[in-house]
């Protein structure tokens, strides 16, 4: 990245097939904008969602991840959403403790109905991430001997 | 009470109720070492003392052991936890396990887990030797004292400390080796099609394996601290330990291994988990 | 068994009747009433209407004289002050910003940690078996109707006692002693305490109700727990019969009153020479 | 080593507008194992499609990546073209290199190379794809039908009309079910056996339908298509075969003062008996409790008396193992009872109605049995304490129902219909008497069902009083009915003679337990849950087993039977085909790796995954480990991300095929 | 929704669980005093439910009620009746919103409390002295005032009958703890749409 260009965010989103993933298609459809930044990775469901690729995306040099799925109640597979719910809530204590940046991991509920509100959250973690600057302390981690 | 111990090894290795007791004997420099006795006239190995620390309940899935025949394990009652664990996890069959129970006196193991040790006597036991010291009934402040001190730094301190505590790691995995709860067949962390964790005793591996390490155990962490005090570069990993412990006694209500009854809430959940957090 | 004491101010009024027998029977079963120092009242109808900090600080302070006694239960056995006192022991154990607010206001700590038990309670918790061991006649001759009215049995979640719309604990402990309670229906309703000063006659009709359906079930007199109640009934009978045009005639006893008798007490030191009405 | 096809659509201008496609072409043609990138203006269209076709033969592919639209879009088609070409449809991915990006970024230069890295990943994970098989299983072609009311026996009746077999188990000792103790339905007020008596005929003698009665299921084993289920017929001390149902001996059994369950407790039956005279089958059944042969061990006129020999005092129960592929769930229904104790701790009585403790104060059904002409009256109103006509009936809704205070929250639907009905019935037959209701809302919704309410109060006179009561009290034989009428704003107080409650529907007991052997979820008040309540109302979670009537909810009789009909018609699609295809994208379990902590097995939301134990040969337990079910697993993964060692992991996302999509980022 | 109208969760009477009330009445079918009501209990608490507290405050029926929690009690819906009219009651009070018709319930109540501050305890016949002036004195309605006159003397044949009713010893503290509860007012939205 050269020095004059605006600092542009990686975002990797984890998103669930049934509804973040079909939101994300309606935003598409309904042709809303939003920044270029986001890589959408397509899992079954939220429970699919492993801890480890959270770590793994910081690895490679993410400097936000979003993890998003049905709403509760709303799950293709009834729970996996509720699982996932469950292992973020201590997950996310495991990343205060470590001093991981909390502002750089994202959870959201998002329907398939819902490609406005993809749009807007995007937009939203894009423009945080942006305002925080690259995750220089996990590019540390990564790069020391 | 060394002598009531191995009174009733013997008696339940002459009976043949056991074949093998998993207990503690005195090693060369004043510490102790987990011994193993199969015959009735080595029960006089067995002691009980104040450095009966390490949790014997780790080798209860090691598959040598399991060759040597139903067994007696010694536990205090903090180790006692594990085997709670271990039972709901179907990793032991309690019916086919004698569980001696060692009560610890105030004199007794001095460890730093000890200053927050509320139960003394363990309550699974077959048979319990020892009078205890009674309860201390602690709060959830004493329990957590540790991590709440921790949690006053900033975030940005917090990630320094881990940056230059994991510095120190090796990747020598004792953390892992001592755990009693750390079965599995193949760790994640040995893993190579993908790799899940860098295996280079890096700064990334590191952070990689320990936050593994530590998720792995939430809920399920009994917080014997077997894993602080092993580690050869003295990490406290038993901050990360406790910050879990602690997220699943706010969230859930949950304490691994106390309630006997109580059902894990690995591969559990409940519909009104809370979910402030999710946008 | 010592058992600290909340009278109320009725029983140490115009119906220290019933204090006397409460006192003289729960004696003869071997409870000791330590009457708790100071205590002030509940607060009663007036405050919980018209002040609602009022009615939970007045009854606070005698929950908090009682933890300062070290009494871990306490007899109310007028329903109106042992409902007060559980309303408050509610409030103060669910909130710990209302313990302290209210712990300022009325100048002692209070938990809210004292058990507060009514009559019936008492003798619940001396035991059936232990009353009849020491009663020495039967009461056979006693077809009571027992009336509970409101506060005994409601609010139900705060008092916690029998049930709320069939009670039965009156009628086993009298049934064991030889009377025979009949059914009824007006067990649980109203007889107007709050409003015996304010609204005559507003008592007197819903009072003329409970006696006249108590009548009619064959009832040969009324057991009650409360003061108030008995006062409705007993001492304002007559005020009934005048406004209805009719004659009741029924006795109306306190649950003490009746135990006492077939402890052997006599009606004197059970008070029931005060009462209104009186049987022969 | 892989070779990739590339093929980037334009989408016309779709894609092609924001997205320099020839330039993603040209950048994603050198990643390693890419042996050809191609962009196409419609690769969804028939040349695109046959350009495809055409480079995986002549470029020996063993992977395709499309750079499309959505795949929920044309992943299918794009699948399936491949597998016209003889690649495994399992090798294609997409990268949405549309509605993920031409769309939504309007910048020509970002949009390219977001589309490139879309693409990068998209072919970084094919590269770990593997060639997957449908899996497909074999299934019985009989359904189990349990519960032999008028849901069951539609369902029965609509899969045996098709010509499959179905097993029909129902609790009593005859079907029918609820509806057969009905008076008059609403809304058309026919009589509700002469619709149902002739469908349990049907069911009798149809040669299509094992009808098992007074038996239950015991258990279930097995999976979709592949169920055992273990049914136990209770002993009945009656040859089936034998008995020609004659009824010598039930005219001659002494034991004569039995309550009735088919008349509510309200009429007597004798020891050995048939429920009621149109019972299917026709054959009666002896009551231990009751039998003075059991009690004193005399008497034995039922066996002197019979004809065939058909008494056996020496029955047993019996165990039946019974193999389906479908199992229809239509328990049913039966009434909260207002009693001081209840079958759950959640649920209150009604004390301030007495607990039941007056005879005149009845519930619907009982009402239905003394209206009805086959009832213990034989249709004259009567009530129970005295046999006096009630010239003031008080009937209350919502008793149970909607009363968050007693523990049922929910609206139990029917109570509405079928208590404006009873003031009519009540009206037809006892002209100088008055019908009062006492309701809350009037919830009658439905064809000609409002029309229906009016006519009850307008043209039958029923008094409508808009209030719930407060308290019922008994004096000098009347019963003290203390309510209000909120539309007035004042307290109502009415002395009747009888009280009729409608009380909230329950499931049936033992549905629950039933739910749990069939791994069915249910409701906080032990109704079953549909699988989606719009799009899937009579499928479950657990796959091959359906539910319809009133043991998934509230229900009325038209209800019921269309979804049981739904229930059949699901059953049917089920056995149109003699095997079952599933998607293979199913998790598995690395059982060598598998520690057997059994988290998954604990966490997986269809119960697929199973505690199974490795032998050798000799038999000797090598480990335990948890084993997946693909018959059951519908692929969420919850067990992949749940397991620590990672020994389970779900085929088409893989932890190799989603790594290699994080490590592609750069 | 603007602020003046329904019943919200930070209301006073959220804790009565106001906001379930589903308008079954049954608490008005159970109210021993129902007939006698100008408003039955129902209607109270609707009127608080559409935020209407005036028209509540000023209505008869709050003070005619009885406190006998039948009302909560049978709640099908867990609104807590008996505690909606006692907050009506204290606020009615507060704003002397008290219908006149009512007047002799309010001053026995105040009598009541004012009996309690002096004393700590209650004082029988200086209550119902008080009580008797303030209500009937001024009417000079003698029949009402010496209407329980007659009783005297049956009391004190029965030793029922105290001219110095207790009083505790530490009347500081009681008239203290008065003083900090009638500092604390109940804080109703007024604005009414009328």
């Amino acid at each position: 990245m050269s020095e004059q260009q605006p600092f542009e965010p990686k975002i990797v989103a984890y998103v669930c097939n049934w509804c973040t993933y079909l939101g994300a298609d309606l935003a598409g459809t309904n042709r809303l904008e939003y920044p270029a930044n986001v890589r959408i990775i397509r899992l079954p469901c939220t429970g699919r969602i492993d801890f480890n690729l959270i770590i793994k995306a910081f690895e490679m040099g993410a400097d936000a991840v979003l993890v998003s799925g049905c709403h509760p109640g709303d799950c293709h597979y009834t729970a996996g959403n509720f699982h996932a719910r469950r292992r973020w809530i201590l997950f996310r204590q495991l990343l205060e403790t470590m001093g991981i940046d909390t502002r750089r991991v994202h959870f959201s509920w998002i329907s398939a109905a819902e490609g406005k509100k993809f749009q807007q959250f995007v937009t939203e973690i894009t423009e945080t991430a942006r305002a925080l600057g690259p995750y220089q302390a996990y590019r540390e981690i990564c790069q020391a001997e | 009470m060394q002598n009531e111990l191995r009174q009733t090894c013997r008696r339940l290795l002459e009976e043949g109720t056991v074949q093998v007791v998993i207990g503690y004997g005195d090693g060369t420099d004043g510490q102790t070492f987990p011994t193993f006795v199969t015959r009735r006239d080595d029960v006089e190995r067995l002691v009980w003392n104040e450095r009966c620390y390490t949790n014997l309940a780790t080798y209860l899935t090691r598959p040598e052991i399991l060759a040597l025949g139903k067994a007696a394990i010694c536990v205090k009652a903090c180790d006692e936890r594990a085997l709670v664990v271990l039972e709901k996890e179907s990793q032991i069959d309690r019916s086919q396990l004698v569980v001696i129970g060692l009560a610890c006196s105030t004199d007794g193991v001095k460890q730093p887990k000890c200053e927050a040790c509320e139960n003394r006597t363990p309550r699974w036991a077959n048979v319990t030797i020892g009078d205890a010291a009674g309860e201390t009934a602690k709060t959830t402040a004493d329990r957590y004292a540790a991590l709440q001190a921790f949690m006053q730094k900033t975030p940005d301190e917090r990630m320094a400390y881990w940056k230059t505590e994991l510095a120190r790691c090796v990747k020598c995995y004792a953390c892992r080796q001592v755990c009693p709860l750390c079965y599995c067949r193949q760790c994640i962390a040995d893993k190579n099609r993908p790799v899940v964790i860098s295996t280079s005793a890096t700064l990334k591996g590191s952070f990689a394996w320990q936050i593994t390490r530590a998720f792995h155990l939430g809920g399920r962490c009994i917080g014997c601290d077997e894993c602080t005090r092993v580690c050869p570069a003295g990490i406290d990993l038993r901050l990360l330990n406790l910050s879990l412990a602690r997220a699943a006694e706010e969230n859930f209500n949950f304490r691994a291994g106390v309630d006997v009854e109580a059902e894990p809430i690995v591969g559990a959940y409940s519909e009104r988990d809370r979910e402030e957090f999710i946008r | 068994m010592d058992i600290g004491y909340y009278p109320g101010c009725a029983l140490h009024g115009s119906s220290n009747d019933y204090g006397s027998s409460v006192r003289a029977c729960l004696n003869a079963l071997g409870a000791r009433l330590c009457e708790l120092d100071d205590w002030i009242c509940c607060g009663a109808t007036a405050a919980h209407s018209l002040n609602h900090m009022l009615a939970l600080a007045l009854p606070s302070r005698n929950l908090a004289i009682a933890e300062r006694q070290g009494y871990e239960e306490l007899l109310a056995p007028c329903p109106m002050c042992s409902m007060e006192l559980l309303k408050a022991r509610c409030a103060l154990t669910a909130s710990s910003d209302l313990r302290e607010k209210v712990s300022e206001i009325v100048e002692l700590e209070v938990q809210g940690k004292t058990r507060v038990l009514n009559l019936i309670q008492i003798l619940q918790k001396i035991g059936l078996d232990a009353i009849k061991q020491r009663a020495v006649r039967t009461l056979k001759e006693f077809r009571p109707a027992c009336y509970y009215g409101c506060l005994l049995t409601r609010p139900a979640d705060t008092v916690q006692f029998d049930d709320c719309e069939q009670p039965s604990s009156m009628e086993t402990i009298l049934c064991a002693l030889g009377a025979e309670p009949v059914q009824w229906n007006y067990k649980t309703e109203c007889c107007g305490a709050g409003m015996t000063m304010a609204d005559g006659p507003t008592t007197l009709e819903l009072s003329h109700k409970i006696l006249s359906n108590a009548v009619a079930h064959g009832a040969n007199c009324m057991v009650v727990a409360c003061p108030m109640c008995h006062v409705n009934l007993d001492m304002k009978q007559a005020d009934i019969d005048r406004e209805y045009d009719c004659r009741h005639d029924l006795a109306v006893y306190y649950l003490s009153d009746l135990v006492g008798l077939a402890l052997g007490l006599d009606e004197k030191s059970l008070g029931i020479d005060r009462h209104f009405v009186v049987k022969r | 080593m892989s070779r990739i096809g590339i093929f980037i659509c334009w989408c016309g201008e779709n894609i092609a507008r924001n997205v320099d496609v020839e330039r993603a072409a040209a950048e994603v043609a050198d990643l390693p194992g890419v042996v050809c990138s191609v962009a196409y203006k419609y690769m969804c269209s028939d040349p695109g499609q046959s350009l495809m076709r055409q480079k995986i033969v002549s470029e020996r592919l063993t992977g395709v990546v499309v750079a499309s639209c959505s795949p929920h879009m044309h992943l299918r088609t794009f699948r399936k073209a491949a597998a016209m070409a003889g690649l495994n449809p399992y090798l294609v991915e997409m990268a949405n290199i549309r509605e993920h990006c031409s769309w939504v970024h309007h910048d020509r230069q970002q949009a390219t190379t977001k589309a490139v890295e879309l693409i990068r990943m998209s072919v970084a994970k094919v590269r770990a794809n593997a060639a997957l098989q449908p899996i497909s299983i074999p299934i019985t072609r009989r359904a189990l039908v349990i519960g032999g009311g008028v849901a069951g026996i539609q369902a029965a009746l609509d899969i045996a009309d098709s010509g499959r077999e179905v097993v029909l188990v129902e609790r009593e000792p005859s079907i029918g079910g609820k509806m057969a103790g009905l008076s008059e339905t609403f809304p058309t007020l026919d009589c509700s056996q002469c619709i149902l008596t002739p469908r349990m005929v049907d069911v009798g003698q149809h040669p299509n339908i094992r009808l098992y009665t007074y038996s239950e299921v015991e258990g279930v084993e097995g999976y979709v298509g592949n169920f055992k289920v273990t049914v136990r017929k209770k002993a009945r001390y009656v040859d089936m075969d034998a008995c020609t149902g004659c009824g010598q001996c039930w005219n001659a059994c002494p034991s004569k003062k039995n309550l009735s369950e088919f008349d509510y407790q309200m009429g007597n039956r004798t020891a050995i008996y048939v429920p009621f005279p149109q019972a299917v089958p026709a054959r009666p059944v002896i009551d231990r409790d009751a039998c003075l042969h059991f009690l004193k061990g005399k008497c034995g006129i039922c066996a002197k008396k019979c004809a065939a020999n058909a008494v056996k005092f020496d029955d047993q129960d019996e165990v039946i193992t019974e193999e389906v592929g479908a199992i229809v769930v239509a328990t049913g229904f039966k009434l909260y009872s207002i009693d001081r104790d209840q079958a759950s701790s959640k649920l209150a009585g009604y004390g301030e109605y007495g607990y039941g403790q007056y005879p005149d104060v009845v519930d619907a059904l009982q009402f239905e049995r003394i209206v009805s002409a086959s009832g213990p009256t034989g249709g004259e109103i009567r009530r129970p304490s005295d046999g006096q006509q009630p010239k003031s009936v008080v009937f209350i809704s919502c008793v149970g129902s909607r009363d968050n205070a007693k523990g049922i929250s929910y609206c139990s639907k029917i109570c509405c219909m079928y208590t404006a009905k009873h003031t009519m019935l009540y009206k037809h037959k006892v002209h100088d008497g008055q019908a009062h209701v006492f309701y809350m809302d009037i919830r009658s919704g439905g064809k000609n069902y409002d029309e229906f309410v009016r006519r009850a109060i307008e043209q039958d006179g029923a008094h409508y009083h808009r209030g719930r009561v407060s308290k019922i009290t008994q004096e000098n034989g009347k019963l003290i009915v203390r309510g209000v009428d909120t539309l007035v704003g004042e307290p109502l107080t009415i002395e009747a003679d009888l009280v009729v409650l409608a009380s909230a529907m329950q499931p049936a007991g033992g549905a629950t337990e039933l739910a749990q052997k069939l791994n069915v979820g249910y409701d906080e008040f032990g109704f079953l849950s549909e699988s989606h309540p719009k799009l899937r109302p009579v499928e479950t979670n657990a796959a091959g087993v359906f539910v319809c009537g009133a043991c998934q909810g509230p229900k009325d009789i038209p209800e019921s039977v269309a979804q049981a009909s739904a229930a059949a018609g699901k059953v049917l699609v089920m056995f149109s085909n003699e095997q079952l295809s599933r998607e293979p994208e199913v998790a598995r379990i690395n059982e060598t790796n598998c520690a057997a902590c059994f988290a998954c097995v604990r966490a997986c939301p269809y119960n697929a995954i199973e505690r199974a134990e490795v032998r050798d040969r000799k038999g000797q337990l090598v480990k335990r480990t948890a084993r997946v079910n693909p018959g059951l697993c519908m692929g969420c993964g919850t067990c992949v991300a749940i397991c620590p060692s990672k020994s389970a992991d779900l085929e088409g996302f893989t932890e190799q095929q989603v790594y290699a999509m994080v490590e592609s980022l750069v | 929704m603007s602020g003046n109208s329904h019943a919200t969760e930070s209301d006073v009477f959220s804790e009565a669980n106001v906001a379930a009330c589903y308008q079954c009445g049954k608490c008005s079918a159970g109210c021993p005093m129902a007939e006698h009501m100008d408003l039955l209990p129902n209607q109270l608490v609707r009127l608080v439910q559409m935020g209407r507290f005036d028209r509540a405050m000023r209505a008869e029926a709050i003070w005619k009620c009885v406190s006998c929690v039948t009302c909560s009690t049978r709640c099908p819906k867990s609104v807590d009746c008996a505690a909606v009219l006692d907050l009506l009651r204290q606020a009615a009070f507060e704003q002397g919103k008290v219908p006149p018709s009512r007047r002799r319930t309010l001053l026995f109540q105040q009598a009541f409390l004012d009996n309690i501050r002096r004393n700590g305890r209650v004082c029988e016949l200086e209550l119902i002295g008080v009580f008797k002036t303030k209500a009937f004195a001024k009417d000079w309605d003698l029949l009402k005032l010496m209407e329980d006159a007659p009783l005297a003397p049956k009391l004190m044949r029965r030793r029922k009958f105290h001219f110095r009713g207790e009083r505790v010893k530490d009347r500081g503290l009681v008239k203290r703890i008065f003083d900090r509860c009638n500092s604390i007012k109940l804080d109703l939205a007024t604005s009414e749409n009328s």
